[in-house]
């Protein structure tokens, strides 16, 4: 019953893809295809909350005549992700009702079409129960995804991104297929399931080729340092409703692959995986925040944070192999959790913050967060569902981050705690690090965009941003504060979850401590708060802010996002290698100048040192073999006539 | 029951204390500098007085700017919470709450600091930018602090980790211990903005950074803002205590013991609070671009302090 | 013989569909009987009726394309329609009596009529790069098929050495079921198998005997191009796989595979590489099918159920990808007057239904879902791992990445962007007729293969991979 | 065995010096004619062998097959070269592009490779003849021309060469292929020829000139 009802949702999905290529464009159509779209991600939460809650199982088999099943199935781990997929692609949909509304009549059909088979790419990664359906829905998500991009133009600066997106996609694509089908020789079926079964049977060199073959290929997608600089790249240039799904929802599918084939096909991890994973994890959180925190172009940063994000995830999944390894099922089950709530967590704060940002270009038409400023009186809906999405991606308390961040902590404390090595620790440290610099990081995002002077026209004269949008955003604010206050709701079961992928006796009591503490936290803050406005005395005038006296403050005199990122990037300047250059005119002037121009450019060296050589080094080598070909026809025959003779020397002497 | 009401009286003790800290700070500094000084009941009335004047909000302030002062001083009241300071048992206790804690604080300096750069001028965000600066740097000596004790006590619990080392000998002070309180007071110094990183009493623009971002506050919200930084101080001086000299708290429920317990409580915090003053008097405030350089001497003792850890545990 | 195009058109028309139908209904004979014996020079088996059905798929496409295409061919010596459509159906039975030889001499000369044919196609336009590349067209592919028949011939010798009647001798059923007799004479077999392989393997494109291939498919008419990559060089991989079945049953399948997967992988590896550097639309794809035809030989050197069918399968898929590719290609040098890449900018506002039929095209030719390419693909890897053919199986993956950069890239450069040609204000625009049909079912027929394959077709494939193995 | 039929079986085998002859004489040649005229003798020389083996094997169909060499690869085929020489009125050099000197040493190397390489196969054959070996050197050789002459009708001269070796190996194949697949094949060359004599007027009429070492347009 409930495998028809998959069944049932994902061809509604193909329906709704179809008729919104098809249909005309009538206002019928403009409300019913969201609508439509909303309704069958109902469905999916539906069938996703089932599985992931009552742990509900769906196995179905169709091969049609394929050489390769094309198998469906669903557990626990499948429908948490569908969840998190539904979950954010209802206030998607309900976002790009509004937003899609200024699209040309072509660009329209295209994006509804797209969005509806792009959730439904998605959808079939986690519900794949074979690798051939794997496959079909990793290829075709980024594909998809890609299609999304071009949407809204295609100058020269978004086709390189674009470029670089598909590719690096299509390299991590490769290493994921081939750690799929490096099970094949013991895993007949080519299954999930086969391969789980045939897991134990692996040679050991076999299982660490194909452990980093997978954590190559779904950190690619994930955005792992150094295989990162696409994300922020493509992120930075989809529609902002995408650039919510991508990252909030499909790099999470990364994660799900990963948890997928390390966690639950592999299993028995060796310690150094975990090490490995957990060095890379923090490696990318702090550079990530870093990079966000000196970024200015709202997406952008918001997809380096992303970056950051991602970073620690994998922190809390090494950890938990590295605690699987040692044989400590309880604390692998706590750190698994962590990282399956902070997947979440961030799938909610991600997607509000890029719907957002999707908003506020929506609204005054930039995202350059140097342009904007006092948006909160003129967008109050949007502002306070933003500045939710602030704290919580800030990791404060009372909002769904800081859970999330906790657990982590606990972690790695119990981490320190067990391990004889001082290395543990240390992390707590960068973790903290990462978490104060993304503190400060939204600081600057939110005070900057959002509260003072309008630094520009565009801030200043706003369009009222549909109601639509301000629903859209609200919905997800109120699942962080939810998820914040009352993290019970969502840990428990996800505890469960865990212990499905790691056999392990109980669940940790850091799930009940935390789910116990959060309402009491919030209810005495709450009281508090309560407390202090009942007893304030409500008198206040209004003012002009002080200016030291002087007449004409304006919106320009503020602190921009630079100047305030400033003292934290000249502190990290060795990680942003800034490159300053100053020319004077005349250059011979220093005192009396007529002309100065100062440019600063940061260099993203991983692109530089890691992802050119190798470009440059097959393009050098495909021209030296485009210089075989001569164009004399001689040249060819002579090869032709070479292969003949080396092969009679070869078969002769051989 | 008993225990109840005396976790409600420590939190309470740390929250209205916390004016009164202010103000010997004050009195003993301006002994040191041979003042005469005000009042160390001075703060109470100070409060009192912003308390009833009317507030003055710049024109382009929104609700966040009225908000932040209120959000910042529960999230401090409720953070004291969690501090044991006359009993190895606070009001709240969570294995793990070492790291709630700090960011409780932290919900503090966030709401301040957008509170900040409300207000539409540049002193707001300069103050704002470079409070990030400070936090950003001090919170990972902090965590680290922290952490090695959790380690050597193994509980990630405030209170757990002042029992056990109640239980542990006084003389057998440990190396984690002397880097980690070494490492926490400079925290605990840039944190509370006090000199030598940041000048509480003054308003000179070059060196601000606290004040900068208060300086369009008035009436109740400066006064809240001012109550949550002194309890901020407090709380900081206390965690100190209790990290690193419990003793004499009283272990078990009985007035003579949390008499004893107050005691040696006030004389320990009166230790801090003269160090802070001569301190304070003897040394210049930093330049604003060599306080990273003192906050990663914080880190690399910290780094230290739970390296040790793993030395001196086995 | 016909004097206006359109009767010429007409005609041409009816002797495809007539063709087609009797196609099906050999087809349909074989797969009945599952071998058919016509005489002494024909044989046809399961293998050849998929081959069949390839090829009239994609002669009708052709054809279909062909009929609007034509109009803008310009008069002139061996240059008119009815030209076209005569040299176009000589190469049509030319491609048809190869498949049905059960003579391996008289498949010799059949595969030469299928150069003989086409050369003149391929110099179609007269122009100097045609006539450049007729004529190496013509001697490189007489060249390597003068070694096929030396090959022919060997085999031959070893046959009639080993004791098989002299009229049974080039029976390739006979041989093929000789493999005990012939099993005798390995040293010749090897010899003429290695002067076979580079023969037919000219004729497929392989490297580094592939040098004719871009030329002739850049610089032929579109359909022709879309000929020749779908079905002349399905033809010579169809004679190799005879050679390899009789030489497999012979002396083991080792000898004949590795050469396979060595010059499949070079293929692979070299073309994937060299796409990279093209400045034409034309001589892009034609590398591509130097890949493709790289990615089939090595699923036949892989051998095994998966190996085999997937190479087979991708023959189908690749004919209707590339066919789908060139028609696109044909369009764009129809319209626009080139098919240099750095002219192209912008193509999707002028051309959109033409760009997105390049599109599809395009994602179904790098091997991505849900296009039939995916699936053969699918299998051939699945075998290089089941295997453990490591090195196959990672020249197969980088190089599938490469060559996804390199088209990805050009693909990039061509389609959006402003375009230059509305600089230029020659109003350009699509033409909605006979190729569009033509397009629209090479896409039906790819999604078709990429979701299930179907039923008939399926058993066909299975049958012909029962007959290799 | 009679006499002539010693006589036959020894010139089979001798003949194929006869053969090396022609091609290492081709390779020194400086006009193309000359080479045409080789090619005649060469071809004069097969008809012979296809006669001698004929009759060393008591075979009808080998005399057939004589004439028809006879017909098309001595008289036809030339003539035709000679017809379209003086047709297209173009130079007449063969245009070398590697000395005629280095060439033979070449050529000379390239027997040797072929009677080492197929030394292996001769034992699997039980026979002592040379002709197989002598036909891969032909066929190399023929490969060989091609490669160094650079007029488009030295292109067509060496493949003939080529064709020649493959014919000769047919020899060993004592006449056992059909007698209508032997003429597909004759008839196959003979349209090959037909298409290159038009390319090679195409070329002409585009170019100017016949070196097809400088048909460059179309690389990469």
């Amino acid at each position: 019953m409930i495998g028809l009802l998959l069944i049932l949702f994902l061809s509604s999905l193909l329906f709704l893809a179809v008729f919104a290529g098809l249909a005309g464009q009538g206002r019928w159509t403009r409300a019913f295809v969201p609508g439509f779209l909303i309704c069958s991600l109902l469905l999916g939460l539906g069938i996703a909350g089932s599985c992931f809650l009552n742990g509900r199982t769906i196995n179905l088999d169709y091969s049609g005549h394929l050489p390769f099943a094309l198998g469906l199935s669903m557990d626990r781990l499948s429908g948490f992700f569908l969840l998190l997929i539904c979950g954010l692609g209802i206030p998607v949909a309900l976002f790009s009702a509004s937003y899609a509304e200024h699209y040309t009549r072509a660009n329209w059909k295209w994006y509804w079409s797209l969005v509806a088979l792009f959730i439904l790419s998605m959808v079939l990664v986690v519900v794949a129960s074979t690798i051939f359906a794997f496959m079909v829905g990793w290829e075709l998500m980024t594909l998809l995804s890609a299609g999304l991009i071009l949407i809204e133009g295609d100058g020269e600066d978004r086709r390189r991104s674009l470029f670089l997106y598909l590719v690096m996609m299509h390299a991590g694509a490769a290493a994921v297929f081939a750690s799929f089908l490096l099970f094949v020789p013991y895993a007949p079926a080519l299954t999930l399931a086969a391969m789980r079964a045939a897991a134990g049977s692996l040679p050991a060199h076999l299982r660490v080729v194909i452990f980093l073959l997978s954590f190559a290929g779904f950190g690619m997608k994930a955005g792992l340092v150094p295989l990162h600089f696409w994300l922020p790249k493509a992120h930075g240039i989809a529609p902002s409703p995408v650039s919510a799904l991508m990252s909030a929802v499909m790099l999470k599918i990364a994660i799900y692959g990963f948890i997928r084939l390390t966690f639950d096909i592999l299993g028995t991890p060796q310690i150094w995986w975990g090490y490995l994973i957990v060095v890379v994890g923090i490696v990318t959180a702090v550079l990530g925040i870093l990079y966000a925190l000196a970024e200015h172009t709202l997406k952008r940063l918001l997809a380096y944070s992303s970056v950051e994000n991602i970073g620690l995830i994998f922190v809390a999944l090494g950890l938990a192999l590295i605690f699987e390894a040692r044989g400590l099922p309880i604390l692998a089950a706590l750190s698994l959790t962590a990282a399956l709530f902070h997947t979440l967590n961030h799938a909610l704060f991600k997607g509000l913050l890029f719907l957002g940002a999707g908003a506020v270009k929506h609204t005054t038409g930039t995202l350059d967060i140097e342009e904007l400023g006092g948006l909160l009186p003129r967008l109050p809906g949007i502002g306070i569902s933003f500045l939710i999405g602030c704290a919580a991606i800030a990791g404060l308390p009372l909002l769904n981050g800081f859970v999330s961040e906790w657990l982590i902590f606990k972690s790695l404390l119990h981490g320190s705690v067990l391990e004889p090595d001082p290395a543990v620790p240390l992390l707590i440290g960068a973790v903290a690090l990462t978490s104060a610099l993304a503190c400060a990081c939204f600081v600057k995002l939110y005070g900057i965009t959002f509260l003072g002077r309008p630094r520009s026209d565009a801030a200043k004269y706003v369009v009222a941003a549909p109601e639509n949008m301000n629903l859209a955003l609200v919905m997800i604010a109120a699942a962080c504060i939810l998820f914040g206050v009352h993290p019970g709701v969502a840990l428990h079961p996800l505890s469960v979850l865990a212990g499905t992928m790691i056999p392990n006796p109980t669940s940790p009591p850091e799930i009940a401590s935390i789910s116990r503490m959060m309402p009491l936290v919030a209810a005495a803050i709450a009281l508090l708060v309560i407390v202090v406005l009942l007893l304030r005395k409500p008198a206040s005038r209004s003012v002009n802010t002080w200016a030291c006296g002087l007449p004409g403050l304006t919106g320009r005199m503020q602190y921009t996002a630079t100047s305030f990122s400033k003292p934290l990037r000249s502190v990290f300047a060795a990680v942003y290698r800034p490159e300053r250059k100053m020319d004077l005119e005349p250059p011979d002037e220093p005192y009396f100048p007529v002309n100065i121009s100062y440019r600063s450019v940061r260099t993203t060296s991983f692109e530089k040192t890691l992802y050119r050589p190798i470009v440059d080094g097959v393009v050098a080598v495909a021209r030296q073999l485009r210089r075989l070909h001569t164009g004399n026809i001689q040249t060819y025959l002579l090869y032709i006539f070479l292969v003949i003779l080396s092969l009679l020397v070869v078969l002769r002497f051989a | 029951m008993m225990g109840f009401v005396i976790n409600i009286v420590q939190m309470l003790l740390l929250v209205l204390a916390a004016p009164l800290l202010r103000g010997i700070i004050s009195k003993l500094k301006a002994w040191i500098q041979k003042r005469q000084g005000a009042s160390v009941w001075r703060p109470y009335a100070n409060l009192w007085k912003l308390f009833h004047k009317e507030e003055l909000v710049p024109n382009t302030a929104t609700l966040i700017f009225r908000s932040a002062p209120v959000v910042a001083f529960a999230a401090t009241v409720v953070a004291a919470a969690f501090l044991p300071v006359l009993h190895p048992a606070a009001f709240l206790t969570l294995d793990g709450d070492i790291f709630l804690f700090v960011y409780l604080l932290a919900i503090g300096r966030f709401a301040m600091s957008l509170g900040a750069l409300d207000g539409g001028s540049s002193f707001g965000g300069m103050g704002s930018s470079r409070e990030a600066l400070v936090a950003a740097l001090a919170e990972a000596p902090l965590f680290l602090v922290l952490t090695a004790l959790a380690i050597l006590a193994r509980t990630g619990s405030l209170s757990e980790i002042a029992a056990w080392t109640i239980r542990q000998n006084f003389f057998d002070v440990s190396t984690v211990h002397l880097l980690a309180l070494a490492a926490l007071a400079i925290v605990a110094v840039a944190e509370t903005g006090r000199i030598p990183v940041d000048n509480p009493t003054t308003h000179l623009e070059l060196t601000m950074i606290h004040e900068a971002m208060v300086l369009e506050y008035s009436g109740p919200s400066l006064a809240l803002i001012e109550w949550s930084q002194a309890i901020k101080l407090n709380l900081l001086a206390t965690l100190m205590i209790g990290l690193f000299a419990p003793w004499g708290m009283s272990l078990t429920v009985t007035p003579l013991g949390l008499a004893a317990a107050l005691g040696t409580y006030a004389l320990k915090l009166a230790c801090l609070v003269i160090g802070l003053a001569v301190v304070e008097s003897s040394v210049a405030k930093l330049r604003m671009y060599a306080v990273p350089d003192f906050l990663r001497v914080a880190s690399a003792l910290a780094i230290l302090a739970v390296i040790f850890t793993a030395i001196t545990k086995r | 013989m016909f004097k206006s195009r359109r009767a010429a058109t007409s005609f041409a028309l009816g002797a495809g569909i007539l063709e087609v139908l009797a196609l099906a209904l050999a087809v349909w004979r074989i797969s009945r009987t599952s071998s058919l014996e016509l005489g002494k020079y024909l044989r046809a088996d399961s293998l050849t009726a998929f081959f069949l059905v390839n090829l009239g798929a994609v002669f009708f496409l052709v054809l279909l394309y062909s009929t609007s295409y034509i109009r803008h061919i310009p008069a002139g010596r061996f240059s008119s329609p009815r030209w076209f459509y005569s040299l176009l159906f000589l190469f049509l039975f030319s491609i048809i009596a190869v498949y049905l030889a059960g003579n391996l001499g008289f498949l010799w000369i059949m595969m030469e009529a299928t150069t003989l044919a086409s050369a003149l196609l391929v110099g179609f336009y007269n122009t100097e790069g045609a006539v450049e590349a007729g004529w190496k067209y013509l001697i490189v592919c007489t060249v390597g098929l003068a070694f096929a028949l030396f090959g022919t011939i060997v085999f031959y010798v070893a046959a009639v050495h080993a004791g098989l009647q002299p009229e049974m001798a080039l029976q390739w059923y006979a041989l093929a079921h000789a493999g005990k007799m012939l099993a005798n004479s390995p040293a010749l077999l090897k010899l003429g198998f290695i002067f076979l392989l580079v023969g037919y393997g000219t004729k497929i494109g392989l490297v580094p005997m592939h040098s004719w291939l871009p030329d002739a498919h850049a610089e032929a008419p579109s359909p022709v191009s879309a000929m020749l990559s779908a079905a002349l060089l399905n033809c010579a991989v169809y004679a190799l796989i005879r050679y390899d079945a009789i030489t497999s049953n012979a002396i083991g399948a080792t000898f004949s595979h590795r050469l396979f997967i060595f010059f499949g992988a070079a293929s692979v590896f070299v073309a994937g590489l060299l796409m990279i550097v093209q400045k034409d639309l034309k001589r892009l794809l034609a590398y591509s099918s130097v890949e493709h035809m790289g990615i089939i030989a090595t699923g036949l050197g892989l051998g095994g159920f998966f190996g085999i069918y997937g190479a087979l399968l991708h023959t189908f898929t690749h004919s209707m990808a590339k066919s789908l590719l060139f028609f696109g290609a044909g369009q764009v040098r129809e319209m626009v007057g080139t098919s240099k890449i750095s002219m192209l900018k912008g193509l999707a506002r002028q051309l959109p239904w033409t760009s997105a039929a390049l599109v599809v095209g395009l994602i179904a030719i790098v091997g991505l879902p849900p296009f039939g390419l995916f699936v053969s693909e699918f299998s051939i890897l699945r075998e290089a791992f089941s295997q453990r053919h490591w090195l196959a199986a990672l020249v197969l993956l980088t190089t599938l990445s490469i060559v996804f950069a390199a088209m990805t890239f050009h693909f990039l450069k061509v389609l959006p962007g402003s375009s230059q040609m509305a600089e230029s204000k020659t109003a350009v625009s699509d033409r909605k007729g006979p190729e569009f049909v033509a397009m629209g079912i090479c896409v039906a027929v790819l999604i078709t293969l990429g979701l299930s394959i179907p039923a008939p077709l399926n058993y066909l494939l299975k049958a012909a991979v029962a007959v290799l193995q | 065995m009679g006499l002539f039929e010693l006589a036959a079986a020894k010139m089979l085998s001798s003949a194929a010096m006869l053969l090396f002859g022609t091609v290492l004489l081709m390779a020194t040649a400086k006009r193309i004619s000359t080479c045409v005229y080789l090619f005649a003798c060469q071809s004069a020389i097969l008809t012979a062998e296809v006669v001698a083996a004929g009759y060393v094997q008591h075979m009808r169909e080998a005399y057939i097959i004589a004439g028809m060499v006879l017909l098309v690869k001595v008289f036809a085929i030339p003539f035709a070269l000679l017809w379209l020489m003086k047709k297209l009125r173009t130079a007449h050099d063969v245009g070398a592009s590697l000395s005629p000197g280095y060439s033979v040493f070449v050529m000379s190397g390239l027997i040797i490779l072929s009677f080492a390489a197929v030394r292996l196969y001769l034992i699997e054959l039980h026979a002592t003849e040379v002709i197989l070996a002598a036909a891969v050197a032909l066929i190399l050789n023929g490969a060989f021309l091609m490669v160094t002459r650079s007029k488009a009708l030295m292109l067509m001269m060496g493949l003939l060469v080529l064709e020649n070796g493959i014919f000769l190996a047919a020899l060993v194949t004592t006449f056992g292929m059909p007698l209508i697949i032997e003429i597909g094949i004759v008839f196959d060359l003979l349209i090959g020829l037909f298409l290159m004599g038009i390319f090679v007027f195409r070329i002409r009429d585009t170019f100017d000139h016949l070196d097809v070492s400088r048909l460059r347009g179309l690389r990469g």
